[in-house]
């Protein structure tokens, strides 16, 4: 049953067995196991990735009334290895002009800010990791990775294209990133820690119930942190021909686009581990490891499920607008939110359960009326000065 | 040679030769993006201390936010992507000289204090530095008001760029 | 374990770069580049001396917080001065920046 | 909530609506009279719960509901402010709630909410009409008040003044209080201050009163200056009473008590219109009727009298200020009642008819008649603020009238242009006609009958004089009372506008109902034991209630027949003969009453315009501004101007040239400049050089304080 409960340990303990029993020095097989266990993490999560792509196109395909990949293999599965092996013995170019030490560097970085994301997922109760204690902001920190791999892929290509595209994008993870981390500190007063592990073993009651708003706009803010639709200003087909990985092909462009759907999964994840609770799902993640691991997954594919509805149903949004959306009404709205919660938390300490739950709920629904009502009027009121009609036009008279 | 040692030099070494670049480097983009791979090995120091919140908070606030605003900066402020001319101005010879006597300064200076052979304790048990810290800068006994001072500093510097930089044509 | 003077040095030296930097470069947004190299070294060593003190004190990681939000002030205000000068003086070299005299 | 809770939280709702609508409704005419409204209804719920809590605590007088906050560091002590509710404060808020919850709802009416706005109208005039279409011919309604807003937010913060004065439980607050309705008084009597009448009446209340508050803040600080306390609590202790009572004041032969006592009382004189200072009074009616409702009924004059109540401990410790306070009382009684019989000005007839009624109580009080004082308080807080609203619902109609007409110089509050409004307006009619009754002790039914009655018996058993004079001033109330309801209502309209008045809309009457019904059920909870008949059917509530609040309870006055047949035949007698007179009067010609020194008030504003206002202003120009001013002074500073200039030209010539100019100015300059021009080498404007300079100098004195100084 051990094998069960604790795969990891059990795996770590038998690896350390025979690679003493081969001779070799404690610490030196400690580092082997670790390493040993980052690169099996990673493998799976490339095989992942590579399911991914093969889902992603079959999801927007019945979007879009269609049925997708469906020739190579059972349900068109073999499809995206095809696609790798085309993406492999593609040419590999390099513009003229190009920086290419930093053109090289980009998309590592890119798909190592994803990567390392992974290190502080709570896959299941024994299955952790680092517990950090600061992990959320270790989110972010990524994060900023991944732009530094946007802006440097987007200047080293040498191209207009792809700069004005990784500005863009620059712009929008930058400013993105203050509702995302605001949100972000919601679930840490709710369980008294930064860790990841620490909430999700904080969450008896699920933080989407104590905090819907905050969910909804940590969902917002990491669609415009992946730099999808309706938030894709980095790419922006129509209007940059593919934004900042313009001049990238073969694997390298592979990489930013596995790095991009990884993204993704990965956000959902988290999505589900901080308002979701995780790997918790009543008690069925104390049976197995891999029950909880499994319960993970598939909070993080419904969480994906909804980034790529909404990828696929909404329309792009101007830079001006999105960056006004995220200054004018993201923020303060996640701002007030996050004193609200504090302050309801203060109050509601010694409240019962019920209580706390109930109370937590309607300020937040609370606060997302008044800052619709606020938006509604503010929106009214620029409409009818740019109508002139209604009081504001006359006022401006 | 211990490996926490090597592991220090390696980063120290890495880091100072990317400082070095960041101040030699003729292409203001290379030296922008030295300076990230400088502050990475900082960040990298911090994480030697144990200083989790502050290697964190490094890569989040200096490579996150300051050195993508210094590459605006420096593409914003160009007319051709290449540089030209010279980097160093005329006095470089001297600046790179008091900067040195600056290093000696400080290098005899930190030779003579005593308290430089301290060795670093160990962490009580169940000490939350990051609680601790947490609780250091919103506790009125410790140091709530320079937090409230530095948040106003960084609204006023917020608005102050934002009026400084606003083109008014 | 590392000595404490390791650290202390490694910050000296960074700080030394950092000033080689202000005082030489000839471009506004390099010299601030050598700023924020000498406030990583001021950071390394409260860090330092924070780890090889009292580690309950936690002055030390408070003080460097507070470095960390003066210089994001000092970045953003220092380049939006470096952007208007260059919309207004067409340049960023701090030579050609002289009106301050007479 | 604790009933203590609630007791704080009464003042504060109406304050709450005066900064709401001042700051951020006042455009909103529905919104500002919804919060005043609310706030209003809401301490009215307060007072209720805590008068209904009252009610259920066994003699409330020894343990009544208090509290109290530190508020100032006075030495070691804390000078503490808090809130009181004993029986009176029950009581009081218990009116007092009722009769601003009323006036509130019927200024929403009174203001025409809900019109259009006027042709004309101006802020600071009363509104004149509006023109409207209505099946293609046009013709004149009302208007909304322009400064509707306004007024919602200075009955407000009047209601929080009165509501604040009751509940204190120490004079600084109460005084508190009471200057927040003298200035309220202020600028409600002078709302419509376009008008030069309204403006003037404004001064002069505020002025008036202003000399009895002066007095009574001296009274405030010798109190506490003797006791160290302000609280009620504090100072009817035995030990202080007797203090008090023992030591000479040193001033006329008072005692200490009898002095302070004697300077509250003037204070209440100022506040309550008594004689001397009862010339405000009739002035106030300038303001729109509601205010009248407000200062002459339910709160201002009502605050006056309850100070006194309050103070009785305190002021029956001397018989001589006793007796200053029932001279006083019983003269106004008379001497208003008297005035009133020649008035014309509906609103006038009412003012001075309390002026009248206020002498009845603080005669009451003067000859130690607690209870009846506290009684007739009451039950005159409803009838009269029922007599002001119903006026006012006159003025109203009749105002309507003179829409239609077209006839503006018609004065609408004229009696004489009234008449046979019985029909026109039948709620307003029958109101008027309770209050009025109840007004002159109507026996029996009215609530008057048996306030009146409890005065008059206790004046009759204490002081025979008193009960004379009370008896001639009841007989003259209910004469000029029936006088006007005849006159206004019964007969034949005497004009086209009081044939075209209109009942005024539900707004306006309900409060009018509402009161009636206090008007005349709420004399029955105070029926004397030994009534014939009646006595005994329902315990005397009151009097047991309100005794409590004294140290010692007083005792019933015997029954007996003769105040009870005089109020019966004053009362009876009066009407009757109001009625006989004036039926058939049509004109104020046919007016036998209308007598030169009655129509003009004895002419006390003219004395006191040629004793105290003229020398005044002959004072300030002859002697003030034209000899001491401008011949005094303004000499003085002649002389110095010449003389000073010497003085400075003397130095300009002999010191300031030669040495500051020349030497000190030039000199510096020229160090300064030879100094700028062999510095200027070293200030290239180049940033970095500068930091290199600093950099050096840093480092040598780095270098200097570490080898020489601190090695040392």
């Amino acid at each position: 049953m051990d094998f069960l409960k604790d795969p990891l340990k059990v795996a770590a303990d038998w690896l350390l067995g025979i690679f003493s029993g081969w001779g070799m020095p404690d610490l030196w097989a400690q580092v082997l196991i670790g390493f040993l266990g980052i690169f099996i993490l990673v493998a799976l999560l490339m095989v992942l990735d590579i399911f991914l792509v093969w889902i992603e196109r079959k999801v927007v395909s019945r979007f879009q009334s269609r049925i997708g990949p469906n020739r190579l293999g059972p349900f068109g599965l073999i499809q995206p290895f095809a696609d790798i092996i085309k993406l492999l013995i593609k040419e590999d170019t390099t513009p003229e002009g190009a920086d290419r030490t930093l053109y090289n560097l980009a998309p590592i970085l890119s798909m190592m800010s994803v990567l390392i994301l992974w290190a502080v997922v709570p896959l299941a109760p024994s299955i952790l990791g680092v517990d950090l204690n600061i992990g959320v902001l270790y989110i972010i920190a990524a994060g900023a990775i991944g732009t530094l791999s946007i802006i440097m892929a987007g200047w080293s290509s040498n191209n207009k294209y792809s700069l004005i595209g990784a500005f863009r994008e620059a712009a929008v993870m930058l400013s993105f990133e203050i509702p995302m981390l605001t949100v972000m500190l919601i679930p840490t007063i709710f369980a008294g820690s930064m860790g990841i592990g620490a909430i999700t073993q904080a969450q008896d009651t699920w933080n989407f119930f104590l905090a819907p708003l905050a969910a909804v706009i940590f969902l917002i803010a990491a669609i415009a942190e992946l730099g999808r639709s309706p938030f894709d200003m980095g790419e922006a087909e129509s209007e940059l021909v593919s934004g900042y990985n313009i001049e990238y092909s073969g694997m390298k462009f592979g990489m930013f686009y596995a790095g991009e759907l990884l993204h993704a999964f990965t956000f959902g994840g988290f999505w589900a581990i901080l308002f979701f609770g995780g790997y918790r799902f009543f008690g069925l993640e104390q049976v197995s490891a891999f029950l909880a691991i499994a319960i993970l997954f598939f909070k993080a594919f419904i969480g994906y499920w909804i980034i790529m509805w909404v990828k696929y149903t909404l329309l792009r949004i101007r830079i001006d607008h999105m960056l006004a959306f995220n200054w004018k009404f993201l923020t303060p709205v996640a701002f007030v939110l996050l004193m609200t919660t504090a302050l309801m938390n203060a109050l509601l300490a010694d409240a019962s359960n019920w209580l706390y739950i109930g109370g937590m709920f309607l300020s937040n629904i609370l606060v997302a009326w008044i800052s619709l009502e606020v938006a509604r009027s503010a929106s009214r009121w620029e409409r009818e000065r740019v109508e002139g009609t209604g009081y504001a036009a006359r006022r401006t008279e | 040679m211990t490996v926490d040692q090597i592991i220090f030099l390696v980063i120290a070494a890495g880091t100072l030769i990317a400082a070095f670049r960041v101040v030699t480097t003729g292409n203001l983009i290379h030296a922008a993006f030295w300076l990230i791979a400088a502050l990475f090995g900082v960040a990298a120091i911090f994480a030697i201390l144990h200083a989790s919140f502050l290697a964190v908070v490094q890569v989040v606030v200096y490579i996150g936010a300051i050195s993508m605003l210094f590459i605006f900066a420096v593409m914003l402020t160009r007319k051709d992507m290449r540089d030209q001319g010279p980097q160093l101005n005329r006095n470089w010879g001297f600046g790179a000289f008091l900067a040195a006597l600056a290093f000696a300064g400080l290098v005899f200076l930190v030779h003579g204090w005593s308290g430089v052979a301290k060795t670093a304790s160990a962490f009580p048990s169940d000490f939350d530095a990051v609680g601790a810290l947490g609780n250091a800068l919103v506790s009125p006994d410790a140091y709530v008001l320079p937090f409230e001072v530095a948040s106003v500093l960084l609204v006023a510097a917020l608005i102050g760029a934002v009026y400084v930089a606003y083109n008014r044509k | 374990m590392v000595p404490l003077s390791w650290y202390l040095i490694f910050s000296a030296a960074l700080f030394s770069i950092g000033l080689f930097g202000v005082l030489s470069r000839r471009n506004l947004i390099a010299i601030l580049l050598g700023i924020e190299l000498m406030l990583n070294s001021v950071n390394v060593n409260l860090a330092a001396f924070w780890r090889y003190g009292d580690v309950t004190n936690i002055t030390g990681q408070v003080f460097a917080v507070i470095v960390f939000a003066v210089a994001a002030a000092e970045v953003s205000v220092g380049l939006a001065l470096v952007i208007s000068v260059y919309r207004k003086r067409n340049t960023v070299i701090a030579d050609e920046i002289d009106m301050l005299k007479f | 909530m604790s009933t203590e809770t609630i007791i704080w939280l009464i003042p504060l709702p109406p304050a709450l609506a005066f900064f709401l609508i001042v700051l951020f409704t006042n455009r909103n005419k529905a919104l500002s009279h919804t919060i005043a409204i609310g706030a209003a209804l809401l301490s009215w719920l307060g007072s209720m719960i805590v008068f209904a809590r009252a009610l259920g605590v066994e003699r409330l007088g020894e343990r009544p509901f208090t509290s109290s906050i530190n508020w100032l560091a006075t030495g070691d002590t804390w000078f503490k402010i808090g809130v009181l509710v004993d029986p009176l404060t029950a009581l009081t808020l218990f009116f007092v709630a009722w009769t601003v919850l009323m006036i509130f709802i019927y200024s929403v009416g009174y203001h025409n909410f809900g019109q259009p706005e006027g042709d004309h109208d101006h802020k600071g005039l009363p509104p004149h009409g509006a023109t409207v279409e209505e099946h293609g011919s046009k013709h004149v309604v009302p208007s909304v008040e322009p400064m509707y807003s306004r007024f919602f937010a200075f009955i407000g913060l009047f209601a929080f003044g009165m509501f604040t004065l009751v509940v204190s439980d120490n004079l600084l607050t109460l005084f508190v209080g009471w200057e927040i309705m003298g200035l309220c008084s202020y600028l409600l009597i002078g709302f419509w201050y376009g008008k030069k009448s309204a403006r003037d009446a404004a001064v002069k209340a505020f002025m008036t009163t202003r000399i009895g508050d002066v007095f009574m803040l001296l009274g405030i600080a010798y109190l506490y200056s003797v006791t160290g306390a302000l609280s009620f609590r504090e100072i009817f202790t035995e030990t202080t009473l007797h203090t008090l009572q023992i030591i000479p004041s040193g001033v006329l032969g008072f005692s200490t008590a009898g002095l302070i006592g004697l300077l509250l009382f003037i204070g209440t004189v100022g506040k309550s219109a008594q004689f001397p200072l009862h010339v405000w009074l009739p002035d106030a009616m300038e303001g729109p009727t509601p205010v009248s409702a407000m200062i002459h009924a339910a709160t201002m004059v009502s605050a006056g009298v309850y100070t006194v109540i309050r103070m009785f401990p305190l002021l029956s410790l001397d018989t001589q200020t006793m007796s200053v306070i029932a001279f006083i009382g019983a003269f106004t009684a008379l001497f208003a009642a008297t005035i009133a019989l020649a008035q014309n000005d509906i609103k006038r007839v009412l003012a001075y008819s309390t002026i009248s009624q206020l002498g009845f109580m603080i005669a009451a009080l003067g000859i130690g008649a607690y209870i009846a004082a506290v009684f007739h308080l009451i039950t005159h807080a409803f009838f009269k603020a029922l007599l002001f609203l119903g006026s006012g619902s006159v003025i109203h109609g009749m105002e309507h009238g003179v829409f239609h007409t077209g006839k503006h110089e018609v004065d609408p509050q004229d009696m004489f242009n009234m008449g046979g409004l019985k029909n026109k307006m039948p709620i307003t009619f029958w109101t008027f006609l309770i209050g009025g009754f109840a007004l002159s002790g109507f026996p029996i039914v009215t609530a008057g009958f048996w306030s009146k009655d409890e005065i008059l018996a206790d004046a009759f058993a204490h002081n025979l004089p008193v009960f004379l004079t009370l008896a001639v001033a009841a007989f003259l109330t209910a004469f000029y009372t029936m006088r006007q309801i005849t006159l206004t209502f019964l007969g034949e309209p005497r004009t086209e506008e009081a044939r075209h008045a209109h009942e005024t809309p539900w707004t306006m009457t309900i409060p009018l109902i509402i009161l009636s019904v206090f008007a005349i059920g709420f004399g029955w909870i105070g029926i004397p034991e030994h009534f014939p008949l009646l006595g005994g059917l329902v315990p005397n509530w009151l009097h047991e209630f309100v005794g409590g609040t004294l140290a010692e309870h007083p005792e019933a006055v015997e029954f007996s027949w003769t105040p009870l047949l005089t109020s019966l035949v004053v009362a009876l007698g009066g009407l009757g003969l109001g009625y006989l007179f004036y039926r058939n009067v049509n004109s104020p010609a046919e007016d036998k009453l209308q007598l030169g020194f009655l129509k003009n008030k004895y002419y006390v504003d003219e004395i006191y315009n040629a004793v105290f206002v003229k020398p005044a202003i002959w004072f300030a120009d002859k002697v003030v501004y034209q000899i001491m001013d401008k011949g005094f002074i303004d000499g003085i500073l002649h002389l110095f101007g010449p003389g000073t200039q010497g003085i400075g030209d003397g130095i300009r010539n002999y010191f300031d040239l030669p040495f500051i100019n020349r030497f000190l100015g030039d000199g510096s300059a020229n160090v300064t400049y030879f100094s700028g021009e062999k510095l200027r080498v070293i200030q290239t404007g180049r940033i970095q050089q500068y930091l290199m300079l600093a950099l050096i100098l840093f480092l040598a004195i780095g270098a200097i304080l570490y080898f020489f100084v601190f090695s040392v």
